[in-house]
This record gives structure tokens, C-alpha cells and sequence, in this order.
């Protein structure tokens, strides 16, 4: 079996395949060969055993992305099939789009709709756990629509102000 | 010793609550949970006695609004309240309107939360009472000519200050004077929603101090003992994430010199109940008062690990009008504490607040483990209020042992769905400058700024994600008694005898 | 202070092999486990780094097994061996043959367990080293005519004990002439089983004795300190479940005079490693030798918690030859500590044991908690061994404010599935007698026995079975961030503001 | 709605209403009356509200078994609806027969099939977590079968020893 994994950001392809004589599996990996087994301890743990040494697993699903936790270290996978899926699904570019770094509630709307920004020229600011974050334009443009009020709870992905981009002069 | 309290209401959420909870169990006194809208699930309410509904997530709704909290506790007939930290615990209006309608505030009397909570009017009284100052500013000032003149009168770099703050909300430190009016704006903008009053100062900024506090306790008979010192150099955003003590920087000569420095901060104030006084120790040993906070802090654990005292009893007793039971002699230390603050917040990128929902939550446990959490697993952790999920104290016979225990203890911590600090903390503790002692307050700006985890393990995560693919996902061992032989692991001839 | 070790095999299961594998992960030692057919699913195999299969779940097969143990650790390249407690911690040949091995044995030497693991070889032993000795026979007999001479030259009532044995296998009190032959046929049978040896001796039966115990230090150098003592009064069916220290019923005096008397017993039997010098202390203050434990105690914690050390780190540095870093003035005890075992049996029904499935599983936290555990939510406790779950241990300023502690910490332990002593405890560390610190053997047998839960709750019992039918099973709160409102609660009017 | 469980070998019979005003529920039980509501925290915990006192409920399930910690305290609980189809499936009076006390193993055998025994006489020995139980005969008679080894894992149910019942003679 061939996995395509991105691992925090990086792209993996390794292949596990049955150990040829006697039990466990064995992964092969950029080079490198892992010969291990695993018990399953509940829907979250997991007891890996590679080469002879134990390594807790604590894991959770969430979409197609997996959080795995072992010996202190965090880690995202997410397979890349999913993946692909998902990218093309994905409607914008984020970088480019005006959405909260976190989970947030919206506590200063700082243009109005039709007004003409600047890049880098702030739009509002958020705030999750006392922490504030100021929105900044990503582009220059004029501000076509603005989809939160004050006081909502935004996260991620939503897109809080939409900027008709404009040519940038100079700079 | 007996006292008369049957019911104390908690004005507080998370961990502290829960803390405070834990301990009024253990005297026979009833609590009182208060609780928002977005924490109807919370720990805290699961762990009172009763609980009342005061309002919407926003803190001014609910945990900050003096008036519910009041109602909350006639309406349930609490006769004391516990204000944790943060939130109402040094709003001397409400410890003020406690005193006013007949209800026990565990902590200071107004007038002194009052005289403190101003940092520029308690640093003019101290000048008065034998505690070396920081050189600075001793009064507020919102304007910004005068500001840029005194700036340069202490002499780059200053630091810009809330005069009602603490926790390193509006604060900011400025280099050189073309950067005071946008930092001004800013602790002044951030100093105005953090405690409802933007009045900013300046002081002189040390580069690499250490922070040392003393914690002291005061009963209203006029008896004040110190419980010594803690370490608290080790912060991100200039909020606190790691503590120790005793301070690796700290003599017995020194620890006696503060400790008395710290009881005649308290008496200048007239100081009751559990409090902390805060110092800038500087690399040639002169230490500087900064301010005192009149509550309980975060930190007080690892006191309480060393001295083996509960200090949230000691408040409540001292509360009542009851008599320290310990005289100054009677306090000794006993090994080495370190605690760090789990807080919801990804320290890959600056430390951003991450809420939500814990998927999966493992605490470690065992010899010299103290874990005084606010969370759950299924938990979905508000993103209305504060980062701190938890606080891992570990207690070990010396700070070798405890730097040893806190690793272990990290890599027993599992918290999934969320980020935390636990990586990087682990990265911290076990860094060469924190096993030297070598602590100040911009050591992590110095050696962790920015930070990537090292994620050497991505081999056997990758594995790991392949076996939870192939494996059943269900629990496989059972009850032998059942008569079954169940073979969870596929056995391998040369790994079993 | 450095040590050579890399590997350690931990010779045992469950809590005490967590425990210890927890040290040795702080000291960066590697920890090799061993398990049976039904601890496949145990969590000390999840706790360590490496983990060998040795056998079937009966421990003759596995846990006791020799040849297994030792093949074990050549296969996987382990320098020492940790034995814990029970299983093969006291047994001389298995320590010979890891001295003949060439593997380190964490224990005294060969030689010392086999001299003090003859209780009668070791009483004899024991007189002529100013250690007072309780009154009763030196040597096993197996003759019952001869048994029921000395019997009455004791005097009645008598006990019957193991020559090889401890933890209550093979006793029986022996009241009246008639009853010695039933009692000696079956203290030898269980003895038999239990330590592969039937051999029998009678003692002096004190009625209501305290069981007091002191902890020892011994290195390699010849240098011995002791730790103070532990009370371990409170037992049931002869076997310890709640231990404490310091004991209500010592005063300095006595604890400076039992210290030594322990440290001339371990002197006399040319001690090394950490052991326990067992006491039986009667009413009138007068204290004799038991025996010594040449192992870790179950109940080791307590001493940790008030001294402050970590006696599985200092067991490995002198089985490592290292020399004792403490001289007896440096030892310091703090607060009070108090230990409840939380079996798997049924308190009423005479402490039957219940093995099975743990549903659910929740563990206290907080200030001055430990829990030792060996269990988690979903394993399934065998049958084939002894049924300690885990240890609770709390540490608080006294002995008041540690028992309002247990209390607290006990109401907090959940354990579905199975039946465990937790209610039990409860009532015992609350009630009067343990409160006022009136504890001696017979404690248990006096005042519970039989026992019945008080069940004083039954109503809320049935309300919460109602609300567990008529409340929706899944987990309610939704993180806010996502925007949504949840109700969990059915707001009623006059609970909220 | 009405309940009959049994609690702890106690029966109890208790009806549960809507609260007439508001929310909540109102539960009447021998004389006394409860206001109560309760918030699930998750497949085992529950938050309950009793007349404005909160106390966290655990809670499992084991077939018609209830098992709830509360305070410190635990309780059986089995609806007696369950109960009654339970007792009607129960082939023997388990008082009767010679059966473990505790889930075990079989250490020492003490009869063989075709001997009589008196009552009281010993049967079996069966052994768990080092704790040895000796299993007696309920009454006299002749030792039809047995049906167990040594060594086997035993469990309470098992009938280990079948006796065909003979005339007490005496005593």
C-alpha cells in the first residue's frame, strides 16, 4: 500500500507492505526501513511498536486532516487524495482574503463599504482570549462587500471583506 | 480552628475555579459557580455545589459585571466571594460594594486594592517605606510631548506601562522616540479595554532582568510572614509561562533581603490577606520594585509544593479574621517547583489564541505531579476569555530533578484539537541556558524567537498514521476471566521469548 | 551525580511498574517491560520503551518465571533489573542469579534477602543487635504436638505466620488450643502457594498493636540513614490499606529511638539498598521487631511526599554504587501524608476480589494529589494477580487538613465496571476513630466488619437514572467559536439571573 | 412517566413530570418531591440539578445493569421490567448451585464425578487475584458432573459442580 501524506506542509510517499516472513508490517521511507506492529488502546490510542521500541500514539481525526501526538511532538497529516479534493473545492486563495488567523470575535469594523484601501491599510480587528489582530488589506482595492457586524464570531476561512482589486500604484 | 463560612460564591472560571473549589470542599464549605453562556460545559460548574447563569460570553456581561455577581450570591445566599485572579480580583469598586452590602471579599480591603492597582501611586508610596524603586515616572500622563521629555530624561529604552494594569496588557517597550507615539496609542488603546482605564506611564527599562516576586500573607491582627520567592523571568508577550522556585539567582542572604524588602511594601500598604510583591532583579543582584498584585497569583502552586501550605485556605482563614498559624521560623522549603501554564494558543505562530474543541485529553500523573486543570476532554475551549487551559507543577527534590520530572511530565501531556504551549514548553525546559539558570525575561525573545518544533519524529508519525489505518479501530483487550485469548498484537517470533 | 545505566528491566506490572518506569524515564534510563498473556493490554507496557513477552498469565509462567525474566533482559540488552514489590523483589535466587548474570539487581544483595527472608533466621538474628524482638519462636516447626507446647508457653491468644512469607499470606490468630490445628494446616497450605514454602512459627499475638514501620537508606559505602516512620495500622484480611506518616501515635523521642533500632537491625544484617524495618508498637509506647521488608514498599510514596526524595532514583544510584547523597541531618520531613490503596474487590462482601473491565475511569487532580496508577478507562483487570489498582496519596500542613484531603480526593475517584474499596475508604478515613488517630490492627475488624455503604443518596441515585433516560446521550456543548448557541441546560427562571 | 427499578436489592417506585411552570422536571418519590434537570457532559457524565444542588452523576451500563457513582457512593440500578425477563430466562437458583463467587480460576478439584457428599462438604478450590475461595456442597447427594478442569477460568453462573439431591439425613 502507497500512502501520500502531507506532514505539516511537507509531502511523504511511503509504501507499508506485509513482513515477508512472520508477522508486522514493513514501511519503507525516503531510504530508510521500519519494520512495526501497533495495538489498538481506544479510538484515540495507539501502542506503535518500530524496531523493537514502543512509541504511545494519541490521534484524532478532524476531516480529512489527522492530529498526531507521540512522545510530546504534534503533528498534522493529511493524505493527499483528500486533499486534492479539497483544493479544488477551496473557492479562494486564503492568503489573499481577509479572514481571522483564529477563531475571533469582530470588536472594530474600520471602513465602509465602497471606500478605496490601500495594501497593508487595516480593515478591522478581531480578538479571541483578550489577544488582538488587525485585518489588513491584501491588496489594493475597493471594498465591495463587508460580511460580519460587530460583536460576530468569525473563524478561518470566512471571508469578513470583500476588496475589488485594483492596480497598485508604485511602490 | 474553626470558621463560620458556609457558602463562598467563585467569581472566576477554568482552572482557578476549579482550584479554589477544591480546596473550600476540604474545609466543609460550600461553593458557588458563576458562569456565561460559553461556559454552560465548563469544568467550573461541574465542580460547585450550585451554580448561577449571569450572562453572554462577553466578560462585561458576566464575569466583570459587578452587579450579577452581587445578585448571584444574595440570590443563593453566599456569604463570601472569591475573586481568583484576573477578571474582578483587583477591581477595587467591587471589593467595595463586597464591603458594602455585608459580603466577606477574600482578599485585601478596598482601600489598599485601590492604593496598589494605581502603579504609579503605590511606587510614590513605596519611596516612603524602605523598597528600592525602578527609576520612572510616579504619575500617569496622557500627553505626549511630556511623555517624549520624561522618556528622555530616564533615558532609552523605557517602558510604556497601564497605571491599572498587570499581566503585560499595555505594555510596550520603546527603543528609541520616534517609536513612543505609536506604542503610546497602542498600551493606551489596550490598557483601556483590559481594565477600562487607558492611563499610561513610563519607567526605565532593564534589558535582561530576572522577575522575582515574593509572596507574602497578612492577618488583619497585623501578623506578616514572607513565603519567599518565585522565579517568573520565562514569558512570551510579557505574560508569564514558566516559574520556579526557589530562583537559581537567589541567596539565602538575598532571599532575606527581599523577603523583608516584600513585608515593608505590604506595611507601607497596610496589606491583608495573600499577596505578591514584584521585584526586577538585575544582573548585579539590585532589585527594583515593580508592583504588587492583591490577589492570588497563577503561580502560587509552586509555593505551596515547597512550603507545603495551601494558600487559598490561608486566604480564606485570614478572610474570617482568624490569625496566621504560622510565625516566620515556621516556614522552610522543601525542594525545587517548577510550573508551566498550558495555555490554548500555537506557538508556531506567535503564540496565536487556538480555541475549540479538545478532541483528547491525557494528563500526566505519578511522583511530584500537580495538575490544576480548567479543561475536559470533549471541552470546547471559549475563545471569550484567557488562553490557560491548565498549570503543570512539578516538585522534585532539587531543580535537576524538577527540570527532569517537568520533561517527563510534558511528554505525558496530551491535549488533541487544539494547540498549546506544551511543545514549546518542553523546548524551553530543556534548553541549555534553563538548565544553567541562565533565566531572565527576554530569553525566549533571545533563543526561541521564532520558534519551529523540531518534529524529529515525522518518520514514526507517518507510520503512525499508516498503522491507524490498517489496525481495527477498537479496543481489543479482554477481561480474561471471559475465557477468551485475545491476540491484540500480531506476535513476532524474536520479539517475544 | 551520573550513573552508567542505559536499560532497566522492570520485573513486575501494574502500578508499581508505571511508578518506577516514571523515575527511570527522568533519569534517561530506558525501560524494558515484561508481560504475561493477560497484560497485553496493560499499561505498563504502554509506559515503557521497550516490552518483551514471557509467558501464560499464571505467574508461576511469567511474572515468577526466572529463566524468562533473565532470557528477557540478555534479548533486549538490560544492564539492571527493578523487581517493585511481590512477585520475585524477595526472592534470594532470582537475585543470585542476576549476580551471577552479571546484571545489576536493584535490592540488597543475594545474601541479605535470604538471611531477612527467613522471619525466624532473622528474629534470631535481630536479638543479638539491640532490636527489641516480640516474644515467640526462633525456629519453623512443623510438629503440631510440639507447636501447641509452645503455644502455651507464649501464652494465647498466638499468631501463626510464614517463615517465608508478608502481606498477610499464611497468618491466622490462634485463640484457644483447639484452634491451632485447623489454623496450622491452612497458614501452611497458603503458605505453600503463595511463597512455595509451608513452613510455619508462632509468636506473641499483641491484641490491638499499631504496625509501625521505618524506611531505610543503606549504600554501598556503608553509609545508613532512615527516612522515619509509617503507620500502616489500617488493615483488612492482614493486608495494609491505608498508611500515613508521620503516626499520630509517635513523638520525637520515640522516632529518634525506633530510627535507630531500625538502622541496628540493617546494620546487624549488613543492609544494602533501600529497605523497611517492621514494628509492632503497643499501647503501653513498646516497640518490637517484625521483620524487614528488603524491597520497595506499596506504600513508599508517603515518605517521598514528606521528605521530599524520590526513593526509586535513590535505589538505582546505590545499586549503581553510587554513594547516599543525604546524611541523616539533612532530612527534613514536611506536612502530612496519607496513602489509601484502591483495590478491585467488594467491600461488601467480605473484600471479594472483582476482576473485570474499567467502563469508566476518573482520577482525583489538585492540589496535594498523587494517584499511582496501573489502570485506564476500557482495561480489563485480570484475575490471575493481586488486586491493587492504584495508590492515592495525599500530601497536606497536617494531619487534619490530610484527612479533609483524602476525603475530597476519594469523593472525586470514579471507577465504573468494577468493585473497588473507595466507598469503603471513605467511611473509614471519616470516621472518628481514624480521625482522632486512635488506628491499631484491629481497627477495620472492630468497627466495620461487616460493612454496608451508608447509601444515603439513593434518591438522587434514582433521579439521575431518570435524567439519564430522558436526556439526550451526547455531549452538548458546541464551541462558540462556530457561531452556535447551545442550551444545554433547561433554563428555569429562578436558577439564573 | 413511572419508574420501578432496584436499587441495591431495594425496590423503588417513582414517577417523573414535566415541571408544571417553567422547565425542568419534578420527580415524586415515597413522599417526597425533587426539581431537577440535568446537562450530559458525555456518554458517562452527567451534571444533575437537584432543588438547585449540582452533583455530577457518573454513569455506566452493563446489559440491564445501571451502575451510578455519585459523591463518592455507588449504586446498582436494574429496571424492573428488564429484571422480570431476566428471572423467568434463569434456568437454576444460583444459591443452590455450586458456583464461583468471583471471576476465578480452578486451583484444586476435591470430588469426582459419582461420590456423595454431605452439605458444607468442600468441592472445589477457586482462586483469584491470590485470594483462595473454597466452594462447599448446598446439599447432600451424589456428584453427577463436573464441569469444569483444573485451572480453567471460571466465572459466577457457571454451574462447576452438578449434585443429584439426596435425603438429609439428622442434624
Amino acid at each position: 500500500m502507497e500512502y501520500r501524506l502531507m506532514l505539516n506542509e511537507e509531502e511523504r510517499i511511503f509504501t507499508v507492505t506485509p513482513r515477508p516472513a512472520g508477522e508486522g508490517k514493513i514501511a519503507r521511507l525516503e531510504g530508510r526501513e521500519y519494520c512495526f506492529r501497533s495495538l489498538s488502546i481506544n479510538a484515540n490510542e495507539l501502542l506503535l511498536e518500530v524496531d523493537g521500541r514502543l512509541v504511545p500514539i494519541f490521534i484524532a481525526t478532524e476531516g480529512s486532516k489527522t492530529h498526531i501526538s507521540l512522545r510530546g511532538e504534534t503533528y498534522l497529516l493529511e493524505d493527499q487524495a483528500a486533499l486534492r479534493v479539497k483544493r479544488k473545492e477551496r473557492p479562494h486563495d486564503l492568503a489573499r482574503q481577509v479572514t481571522p488567523p483564529m477563531p475571533a470575535a469582530v470588536i472594530r469594523i474600520l471602513v465602509i463599504e465602497g471606500a478605496r484601501v490601500e495594501r497593508g491599510e487595516a480593515l478591522l480587528v478581531v480578538s479571541a482570549m483578550k489577544m488582538e489582530s488587525t485585518l489588513a488589506a491584501p491588496y489594493p482595492g475597493l471594498v465591495k462587500k463587508i460580511n460580519t457586524t460587530l460583536g460576530a464570531q468569525v473563524k478561518p476561512g470566512d471571508i469578513l471583506v470583500e476588496i475589488e482589486p485594483e492596480e497598485e500604484n508604485g511602490d | 480552628v474553626m470558621h463560620m463560612l458556609k457558602k463562598i460564591l467563585i467569581a472566576n472560571r477554568g482552572e482557578i475555579a476549579v482550584r479554589i473549589m477544591r480546596t473550600c470542599r476540604e474545609m466543609g464549605i460550600l461553593t458557588l459557580a458563576v458562569y456565561s453562556e460559553a461556559d454552560r460545559g465548563a469544568l467550573h460548574v461541574q465542580t460547585a455545589d450550585e451554580a448561577v447563569f449571569i450572562g453572554p460570553a462577553e466578560p462585561q456581561e458576566s464575569y466583570l459585571n459587578i452587579d450579577r455577581i452581587i445578585a448571584a450570591a444574595r440570590l443563593a445566599g453566599a456569604e463570601a466571594i472569591h475573586p481568583g485572579y484576573g477578571f474582578l480580583s483587583e477591581n477595587a469598586a467591587f471589593a467595595r460594594r463586597c464591603e458594602a452590602e455585608g459580603i466577606i471579599f477574600i482578599g485585601p480591603p478596598s482601600g489598599v486594592i485601590e492604593a496598589l492597582g494605581d502603579k504609579t501611586r503605590a511606587r510614590t508610596m513605596m519611596q516612603g517605606g524602605a523598597v528600592p524603586i525602578i527609576p520612572g515616572m510616579v504619575n500617569p500622563e496622557d500627553d505626549l510631548e511630556k511623555l517624549a521629555v520624561r522618556a528622555a530624561e530616564i533615558g532609552y529604552p523605557v517602558l510604556i506601562k497601564a497605571a491599572a494594569g498587570g499581566g503585560g496588557k499595555g505594555m510596550r517597550v520603546i527603543s528609541a522616540p520616534e517609536e513612543l507615539a505609536g506604542a503610546f496609542a497602542e498600551a493606551s488603546s489596550e490598557a483601556l479595554r483590559a481594565f477600562g482605564d487607558g492611563a499610561v506611564y513610563l519607567e526605565k527599562y532593564l534589558a535582561r532582568p530576572r522577575h522575582i516576586e515574593i509572596q507574602i500573607l497578612a492577618d488583619r491582627q497585623g501578623n506578616m510572614i514572607h513565603l519567599g520567592e518565585r522565579e517568573c523571568s520565562i514569558q512570551r508577550r510579557h505574560q508569564k509561562i514558566i516559574e520556579e522556585t526557589p530562583s537559581p539567582a537567589i541567596s539565602p542572604g538575598l532571599r532575606e533581603e527581599m523577603g523583608q524588602a516584600a513585608l515593608n511594601a505590604a506595611r507601607t500598604a497596610g496589606y491583608v490577606n495573600a499577596g505578591t510583591v514584584e521585584f526586577l532583579l538585575d544582573e548585579e543582584g539590585r532589585f527594583y520594585f515593580l508592583e504588587v498584585n492583591t490577589r492570588l497569583q497563577v503561580e502560587h502552586p509552586i509555593t505551596e509544593a515547597i512550603t507545603g501550605l495551601d494558600l487559598v485556605r490561608e486566604q480564606i482563614n485570614i478572610a474570617c479574621g482568624l490569625p496566621l498559624s504560622y510565625r516566620q521560623e515556621d516556614i522552610r522549603a522543601q525542594g525545587h517547583a517548577i510550573e508551566c501554564r498550558i495555555y490554548a494558543e500555537d506557538p508556531e505562530r506567535s503564540f496565536l489564541p487556538s480555541p475549540g474543541e479538545i478532541i483528547y485529553l491525557k494528563e500526566p500523573a505519578g511522583p511530584g505531579i500537580r495538575v490544576d486543570s480548567g479543561i475536559y476532554g470533549g471541552f470546547a475551549v471559549p475563545s471569550a476569555y484567557d488562553p490557560i487551559l491548565s498549570k503543570l507543577i512539578v516538585h522534585a527534590a532539587d531543580r535537576r530533578q524538577a527540570i527532569d520530572r517537568m520533561l517527563r511530565a510534558l511528554n505525558e501531556y496530551v491535549v488533541l484539537g487544539i494547540k498549546t504551549s506544551i511543545p514549546f514548553l518542553r523546548e524551553v525546559i530543556g534548553s541549555e541556558a534553563f538548565r544553567r539558570g541562565a533565566t531572565h525575561t527576554m530569553l525566549i525573545d533571545d533563543l526561541f524567537s521564532p520558534w519551529q518544533p523540531k518534529r524529529e519524529m515525522a518518520d514514526l508519525a507517518c507510520l503512525a498514521y499508516a498503522a491507524s489505518r490498517e489496525a481495527p479501530r477498537k479496543y481489543q483487550t479482554d477481561a480474561p476471566a471471559r475465557g477468551e485469548h485475545p491476540s491484540p498484537w500480531e506476535t513476532i517470533g524474536n520479539w517475544s521469548l
